[in-house]
């Protein structure tokens, strides 16, 4: 399963991606968490700028899958490659690295309760030294922009469960990311701050960032299909399957 | 020693950006500080004890080196002849470091608590003294009897403060219980130390998740609780020496107190020990916090 | 002591039902358990340095109250007048409690070690001694010694062990003392239980959370939580006293030593009182926990 | 605003609701959590039975409107009844006892991480003495209802999203509440899995037991709104709307 050559996103690709080289790559990989395996023989090519939604009941693994993908767990056999770098041979601190490159929103978005809603956010600019970063202008736009201006100098456990995901998502763009791993981002979220956050991503995406939906709301899947060229991948049975035009 | 220095740097270069993310208070950190404080201020204790006893041994030595006398009756023409012969005899007993007849005015003071100043002791038949000077370990009492009555049958040996010998070792073992109690509260504490360290990271399980999913190194989590913990122990201990301090100048020293206790109170060069604790139980911290940050790290993805 | 009892009786009850929402181990509870370990290892040897300087003082009062001893010397047929008028006024001076003329045959004891047996004492001018048995606040021997002078200008107030005095006072003071660190060791075992229930409540928040959500009652989570602690308490506390007691029973003994130290060792029903410290630390553990689980849930809705 | 007389599931009602009256009685009740006010004039009277959504916008206090109904959250201003209770004069006792008969599934799904999935569901019963309760057919029940029958030995926090929903839902309805307060139950579970819910909640309902479910998921309001008189509340500016039979 190859990416689409054809995918329109890729002429802006991020400049510190190789080009052409993929992203994302599986090659055979299964994952067991000790009992049967749960995701076997996986293989998927996701080149710089591709926009996929995951899709599959609840329990068939698309957590498991993103948690790969940012290697949170490694492949139980099988070949996963970040940037080209097998994540088997990655060492703790060569995954820290990497994740600088990759944003993630978690199914539970997990904050540092102590730290302000801004803070918070601005985090990952401070883990990665970029502490001199200007948040003055565009925090504030971030902020703005996912509707949490408001809501800046609170603290994460008084936010509401969609303010929650919005600043998650926030936390995970503010680096500029080549990667965007979003699960269920739009799992609390009403159908207008939704559609909202899909343009922000659908707007990275157009910056050649690479973008991996996990999502069961079809109709932002095809609010989606019908303005980027998004691939919409099932799991089902273990396996990965691309669905087709009909969800 | 640049090792410490750098640790202690480290420690004084205040509330880091990157510091922020370990939650300044908190139960567990309370805890470390009082425990580096309750730590600290016992050891003062058992230094204090520990070095009281030791002079309190080194005084009862020297008092039982000069314990023993040898008393002789003999008609006077061969007293002198028989003191000479028993310095022999004792100058070649093994555990005799000296032996010296005591001059007639030092008997005369011996004795004057007694008998008064009126008492004519130029005239009485007085036995002579020998003064012996043991090393030491002491000489054997019943071999050097048993030598004397061979030549010296008048000779009388008086070993009547032998009994203090034991008092000596009780001693000596008290200084060495106050080091093996320092060494355990040192254990102690750094077991407390690794708990409550471990207790904080088990308690802050979701920053570490969420800075490591957001790509921090472990280099960089690792110091920002190890900086956390290490000042904290450090302000404790200080804390706790300075009480601990406070206490033991309230001790009596030397000067009011009579020979045998010589005061549990430090004195002079004995208090910059306490200027050690501190630094050493931060380092206990140091890298009891490490050791307890690298191995729960190494849980984590 | 019913409340004790049911205290107890409440700790084994063993793993309810219920007590299962509060994890098994943890960090926090380990460390509580060492923390009251540590205390009650700590109490033991507070104690025994205690009750040992206790005994000290009370031996060396009993010293010091044979202490004094007033020397007449007089023409033989004066001399016996003399006594008696000495013993008139020593028993109507404050703080000497009986006063005694000693017989002739102790007066030779106290002299032979000097003289040896060959001196005639019998022949000789000897002054008599009084022995004065003090009070144990002791006399004023200036005053004393003036009241003295005008009546019996011969007599001399020999107050040699005098010195020890002090001493005594430092022994009582350490007695003191060795109470004064129970206490202290009791109030920062209280903090530190506390603080650790605190932090282990703390990292139980969820629980308790959930607990509240689904409709349990403060008593509910109180007793859960409350018990666990009080019973690691326990049973940390006995381990450290039993480890105490260990090292306090290798101790040197009074059969061993002199008089003098009398031994750091318990002795009889001494040992009783390692018996109250595990209750005692649990009560204390018990209180702190209700208190902090109390504080908590209050915050709580 | 009073509830509507014709609510079909009132002569079912549960026997230990005293006949006829409100369950939940708001009068004038206003909220706010330190800053203006985020609620305000709520007055609304639950009757037995009844069945309803709360939507609203992300941060319009759906949350905190289900917290006040649970008492986890005491009006600023106004009375609120519970059970003809007022939660005013309610003491942490009381408070305990009430909740026995509401079963809540939280935004965010807490459990005790170190109690399996079984125990957890099951912990109300023992939380509330009915230890001797028969576990063996009744809990094995629902857990195959929740589709979590092989994850019952699991461990909390190795669920995945959904079925941390799923095992909230049970634990909410095992003590067979008076009534049912769900905050975004479908969130996170495919469209087969929350009709499957809201069949659950459903039965419930006809059983004469109360619902309130928070959701932003049109799809749901109008699949439950096609099988029972179920009524829609909008929070907007602060105030309680019902909405009208266009959603
Ligand atoms: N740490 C773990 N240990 C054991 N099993 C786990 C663990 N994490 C997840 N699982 C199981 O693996 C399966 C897949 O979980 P995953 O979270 O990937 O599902 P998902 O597709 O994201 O579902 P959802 O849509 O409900 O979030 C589930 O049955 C879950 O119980
Ligand atoms: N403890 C708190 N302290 C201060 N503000 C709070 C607290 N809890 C919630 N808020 C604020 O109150 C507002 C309403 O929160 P609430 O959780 O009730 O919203 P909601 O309608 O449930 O939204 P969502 O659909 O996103 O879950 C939000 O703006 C939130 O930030
Ligand atoms: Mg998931
Ligand atoms: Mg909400």
């Amino acid at each position: 399963m190859s990416d689409c050559i054809l995918c329109g996103a890729q002429a802006q690709q991020g400049s510190d991606v190789k080009s052409g080289a993929d992203v994302i790559e599986l090659d055979g990989v299964a994952y067991s968490y000790g009992g049967g395996e749960l995701l076997s023989d996986m293989s998927l090519a996701i080149t710089p700028g591709a926009f996929y939604f995951l899709t599959g009941p609840s329990g068939a693994g698309k957590t498991t899958f993103l948690k790969m993908c940012y290697a949170a767990l490694k492949p139980t056999s099988g070949a996963l490659k970040l940037f080209g770098q097998d994540v088997r041979t990655m060492e703790r601190n060569d995954i820290a690295l990497v994740r600088r490159r990759i944003g993630v929103v978690h199914q539970d978005c997990q904050f540092i309760d102590h730290l302000s809603v801004a803070d918070n956010i601005a985090l990952p600019l401070s883990v990665s030294g970029q502490d001199n970063w200007d948040d003055t202008t565009n925090l504030k736009e971030l902020l703005a922009w996912v509707g949490l201006s408001h809501r800046a100098n609170a603290l994460p456990p008084e936010l509401s469960g969609g303010e929650r995901q919005r600043a998650a998502l926030a936390r995970a763009i503010i680096m500029s990311p080549d990667i965007v791993l979003a699960d269920e981002p739009t799992g609390n979220v009403d159908w207008e701050m939704s559609e909202r956050l899909l343009r922000l991503l659908l707007e990275l995406n157009r910056m050649g960032k690479t973008v991996v939906i996990a999502s069961h709301d079809l109709s932002l899947i095809r609010s989606a299909k019908s303005q980027v060229q998004a691939r919409v991948l099932r799991i089902a049975n273990k396996r990965l399957q691309l669905a087709g035009a009909n969800l | 020693m640049s090792a410490l220095f750098s640790t202690l740097a480290a420690l004084f270069v205040g509330d880091l950006q990157r510091d922020r993310v370990v939650p300044a208070s908190g139960y567990t950190s309370t805890l470390t500080s009082l425990t580096a404080a309750a730590m600290a201020f016992l050891v003062v204790f058992a230094l204090a004890l520990s070095l009281a006893s030791y002079r309190l041994a080194q005084d009862w030595s020297k008092a039982l080196e000069q314990s023993a006398t040898l008393r002789i009756s003999a008609p006077v023409e061969q007293l002198d002849a028989q003191v000479a012969r028993a310095i022999e005899i004792l100058e070649t007993t093994p555990g005799v470091a000296s032996a010296r007849a005591l001059s007639s005015e030092e008997q005369s003071d011996l004795l004057t608590p007694w008998l008064g100043v009126d008492v004519p002791f130029d005239k009485l038949p007085l036995p002579r003294l020998i003064e012996i000077v043991q090393t030491p370990d002491g000489f054997d009492p019943q071999g050097l009897r048993l030598r004397l009555t061979g030549e010296l049958p008048s000779a009388v040996l008086d070993d009547h403060v032998r009994w203090r010998r034991p008092l000596v070792q009780a001693a000596n073992w008290l200084s060495v219980l106050g080091v093996v109690a320092i060494g355990l509260i040192g254990l102690t504490s750094g077991a407390m130390i690794i708990l409550a360290a471990r207790a904080a990271l088990a308690a802050n399980a979701q920053v570490i998740t969420v800075l490591r999913l957001i790509g921090a190194t472990d280099a960089y989590i690792e110091a920002a609780f190890v900086r956390r913990f290490a000042f904290r122990t450090f302000i404790g201990a200080v804390v706790g020496t300075v009480i601990g301090a406070g206490v033991v100048a309230l001790f009596p020293g030397e000067e009011e107190q009579a020979a045998i206790l010589t005061g549990l109170r430090l004195s002079g060069v004995e208090w910059m020990w306490l200027v050690l604790i501190p630094p050493i139980l931060s380092s206990i911290a140091f890298s009891a916090t490490r050791y307890a940050a690298n191995r729960l790290l190494k849980g984590l993805t």
